[in-house]
């Protein structure tokens, strides 16, 4: 290739940036922006009010509430306005425990949950509470089996993510929730991920428990949604007036919660157009990353993925690095979960699905959105590799590689199924 | 968490990238596991250090770091090097985010384990040389708990 | 008076309709709102990421913060974005309880707080903590040597309001800090319906933490704050990502944020002459009640009360009826705090100021905000009367009251300093 | 919570508000402590209500109820009214909120009572009446406990 990366960097100036971070955040819709603006102004009314300022106010709130509730096919009063899927998991988990203590002390999760829900698990066993944190296997899947086997009689809740964050593996968590029904155990799923991307009914896939946060489908950041079953009773993590059934405190956000309904309605609608379109142009970059880029693997499941999930490692390289020099051709991706950005410590998830930690610092997040186009992928495509060979360049590591003093553990052809086995023997 | 322009700049145009061919000296700290390692060849001429390389494998700051290091030691003697502080590399690149703070350490570091080479090879080194690479003692042991990046 | 109440519901159809009722929530300001649609178009980025849509997120995030915390006088470090005053008052109160339980599981409040506090106080106690519930006069002050007498060697926390949400009482939370920190006992003190109408500065108030709430001050519902102290350490209630310098987990909401900052600026910016024009419009409206309405009497402290907050006690009749027929003739009023508007139960605060039951069922609060005008006072108190002639007309405690078989507990002149003395004694 | 039209109608415009002079019979029910007092007065001539009129210290419901119960009631032999349930208060009023079905209570229940009171002074009384009047023995001797606001 002739095209060098100080060319590339001179003619970005002049191109769009590319928004390839959608499982970090999206940007809202502009029907949803317009709805939100409107509330704001019109719908001011408290929903508690007793006066038409409020009742005006109620009626958007539940017209919203029923509208998500037939998304997800479950009824209004199962659906709880939050400020956020981390609000919602920490309320499903924290309140479940506490709710429940005098049944047992023991709950179940995994390694590759979000940080929402490890912390809220490490929070409770300060207080005394047990948490088994089973692992999975080298895709990111969980084998149903493992929650059997890990049930105690003392087990209160079993909490399992529907697809994770940075890999997009999807999780069976059908099979596990008919598992904890069976046994009479409390399952909660965090589907912030999924929700808007795949198909999220909470009675199908037998939750008693949902999370979801409306800024991964194009509503605004800072609301989120829990799926309760009806006539589950936990303990309230923000207690206070009578909202929300009495169940969770705090005036309403009316405006983003109409926002919210708006978001999904529109991405159930859009589901089965938008999920083909985005795997393939997944697919695409996928393929046209690991033949473009020798040492270069696909993280996570090869097939059982979000349909805008793309996760890589490549060897040699490290993850902040990359960001910065897409960020400088106009690319914002991600390396893993961006709450975690600020932390040196390779991802969490990436070491749970039991990658060594040299590898795990070289990862690289690229999620899909309603704007994505071909054009952008190909683009792409042009320039990771430019990228990639630069910071090869400076890179010591690869020195000693091409010196034959290191042997790689990413095979040259890389692949989108490969597990890597043991790790850098440096002398 | 944002870098500052000078950081950007090292990083985006790295100066002295590269190695050195029969370098006098060269120094190597930090561990993949870390996702830190910084590489720095010596070239040194009548104690002066006439020309300095490196290689990082590592984030944006340790690139910038080790880039703003190999500028700040050119033409200093090898004396004068060694009193280049990690906070020097730091105020150099116009600070540093506080949770990259040891990049501009694993760059003081390179310098000096390029140093200790130097002097160890070249039999000049003295009681007080010895105590300004005092830390190397561990260093060379190190693993994972024992590595810059446990340090903040 | 001649004109009569069906005069004034067929009026009522052709006037713009008032509203009274700020205490309850207010609309957002038009400069706010569109600050907060432009966030939501332009400043989508997570602020956790790392490139420049993230940049520019966690740039108009800590521009915010940093205008708060000058409008506050404290340091941006201090200023904790939370979803509500509610979320607010639970993480001061029940992170504090945690985080302090192994010196001590005692705290103290008033009997007068919102649901935010007393409910988190509720939960504590079931989970063994103790609290004291201070009585306040009967005009909601609270004597700070009562608080200095409650304190006990295990009391970890203090939690007192700045002004109550109902009657307007402000309370002396300055003088009750000085003593908290003189026993070295924590303190927080619920601000938010202060904020934005009288001066709010944390640390001339001696207080460790502050919760407020953005829709109060004319900033949209969702947003709320936490002033902590500068190393203050409490418990996390909504663990999980490294937000908030890693004090509250979730994707921050950074277009809330910038309209909280712009509405507190304009706030603050308006509030010295705002807080006395509406001071007077109260004072009006207060003399023309009494003056007109016989039986009637001002509740709360007659002087020392927020500048929009008006709150009347009407004997014989009950609230609710009074509100509906404001809501006929085009206010907006509430009768109480909206977020227990669902309740039977007479408000806790005039139960807590000792104001007996019979007379604690009619009450009336009308709270004034920076669109009120003196038309709209006067407007209210031509039409006040004529409701409460008409719900007297139907009551039959008004009735037996005619016939000399109740001997009234407000005395016909009413007035702004009456404590009601004994109960009814029906036969 | 809001109510439907027909409460807001007979709120606004309630029916056969007021007393009756030399009432044959008169029935008061509730307590001011828990908000809510209806007192209901009827002309009854050969066992009919040939009038009835209410006067309500409460909420916007209880108004509603009252005034509705009095057009349900006017007309009817007075076993017909002691057959009126709250249900058929509250349903004639297109529905009431959970939290207000108390308010249909105390309409039904003040009709009770002043039958009761016709009853028993014009010496009518039978077991058959006496049993659909149980509540009033409990209703008598009401406190805040016992009162119909505690019962939902
Ligand atoms: C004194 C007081 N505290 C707390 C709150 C709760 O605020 P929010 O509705 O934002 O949760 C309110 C108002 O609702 C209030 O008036
Ligand atoms: C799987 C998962 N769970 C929880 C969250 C937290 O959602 P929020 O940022 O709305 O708190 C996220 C995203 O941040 C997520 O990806």
């Amino acid at each position: 290739m002739s095209i060098t990366f100080e060319e590339r960097l001179r003619e970005s100036m002049s191109l769009p940036r590319v928004y390839f971070d959608h499982a970090a955040t999206t940007q809202p819709r502009p029907e949803v922006i317009e709805i939100v603006a409107k509330a704001l102004q019109d719908t001011y009314g408290n929903p508690s009010s007793f006066y038409e300022e409020g009742h005006r106010a109620v009626r958007l709130l539940e017209e919203s509430r029923a509208e998500i509730a037939a998304g997800l096919k479950v009824l209004p009063e199962e659906v709880f306005f939050t400020s956020c899927g981390t609000e919602s998991d920490n309320w499903a988990i924290k309140g479940t425990a506490y709710a429940r203590q005098g049944k047992g002390r023991h709950l179940i999760t995994t390694t590759i949950e979000h940080h929402a829900v490890l912390h809220s698990m490490e929070a409770l066993e300060k207080q005394g509470f047990e948490v088994t944190y089973l692992d999975v296997d080298y895709t990111g899947l969980l084998d149903p089996e493992k929650v059997r086997a890990a049930i105690r009689p003392d087990t209160i809740l079993v909490s399992v993510m529907m697809a994770n964050n940075e890999i997009g593996t999807i999780l069976p968590i059908r099979e596990i929730g008919a598992i904890c029904r069976e046994k009479g155990v409390l399952f909660h799923s965090d589907a912030v991920q999924a929700l808007g991307a795949i198909p999220v009914h909470p009675r199908d896939l037998n939750c008693d428990m949902m999370s979801f946060s409306g800024h991964k489908l194009y509503a605004p950041k800072g609301i989120g949604l829990m799926y309760k079953r009806k006539g589950l009773r936990i303990d309230r993590l923000i207690d206070g007036g009578a909202q929300e059934r009495r169940q969770r405190g705090g005036t309403e956000n009316a405006a983003f919660a109409a926002g919210f309904a708006k978001a999904l309605q529109m991405s159930v609608a859009d589901m089965e157009h938008e999920s083909v379109r985005q795997a393939a142009l997944r697919d695409r970059l996928i393929r046209g990353v690991i033949e473009r880029i020798p040492h270069a693997k696909l993280n996570g499941h090869p097939t059982r993925r979000l349909p805008n999930n793309a996760n890589f490692s490549f060897e040699f390289i490290e993850g902040e690095s990359i960001l910065l020099l897409l960020d400088s051709l106009g690319y914002a991706c991600s390396s893993g979960s961006a709450c975690t950005s600020a932390s040196l410590d390779p991802s969490h998830v990436l070491l749970g699905i039991g990658m060594p930690a040299e590898i795990a610092h070289g990862s690289l997040r690229v999620t899909l959105g309603i704007d994505s186009t071909e054009e952008q992928v190909d683009r792409f495509l042009l320039d990771l590799p430019l990228i990639v060979e630069r910071l090869r360049d400076m890179s010591p590591l690869y020195s000693d590689f091409k010196r034959g003093k290191l042997h790689p553990l990413i095979p040259e052809k890389g692949g989108t199924d490969i597990r890597i086995e043991g790790q850098y023997n440096l002398d | 968490m944002q870098y500052s322009e000078k950081v950007l700049d090292h990083f985006m145009h790295p100066r002295n990238m590269g190695e050195i061919e029969n370098a006098t000296a060269s120094g190597t700290v930090g561990n993949p596991v870390c996702g830190d390692i910084m590489k720095m060849d010596l070239k040194i001429e009548d104690n002066v250090i006439v020309d300095a390389k490196f290689k990082t494998f590592g984030c944006g700051s340790a690139i910038a770091s080790s880039s703003m290091a190999t500028e700040m030691i050119i033409g200093k003697t090898t004396d004068e090097a060694l009193d280049i502080t990690n906070k020097a590399v730091a105020e150099a690149l116009d600070g540093l985010p506080a949770v990259k703070m040891h990049c501009s350490v694993l760059a003081e570091q390179s310098i000096k384990k390029a140093l200790n080479d130097y002097y160890t090879r070249q039999g000049l080194m003295t009681p007080e040389r010895k105590a300004k690479l005092a830390f190397l003692e561990v260093c060379e042991h190190e693993d994972h708990e024992n590595c810059t990046c446990a340090e903040q």
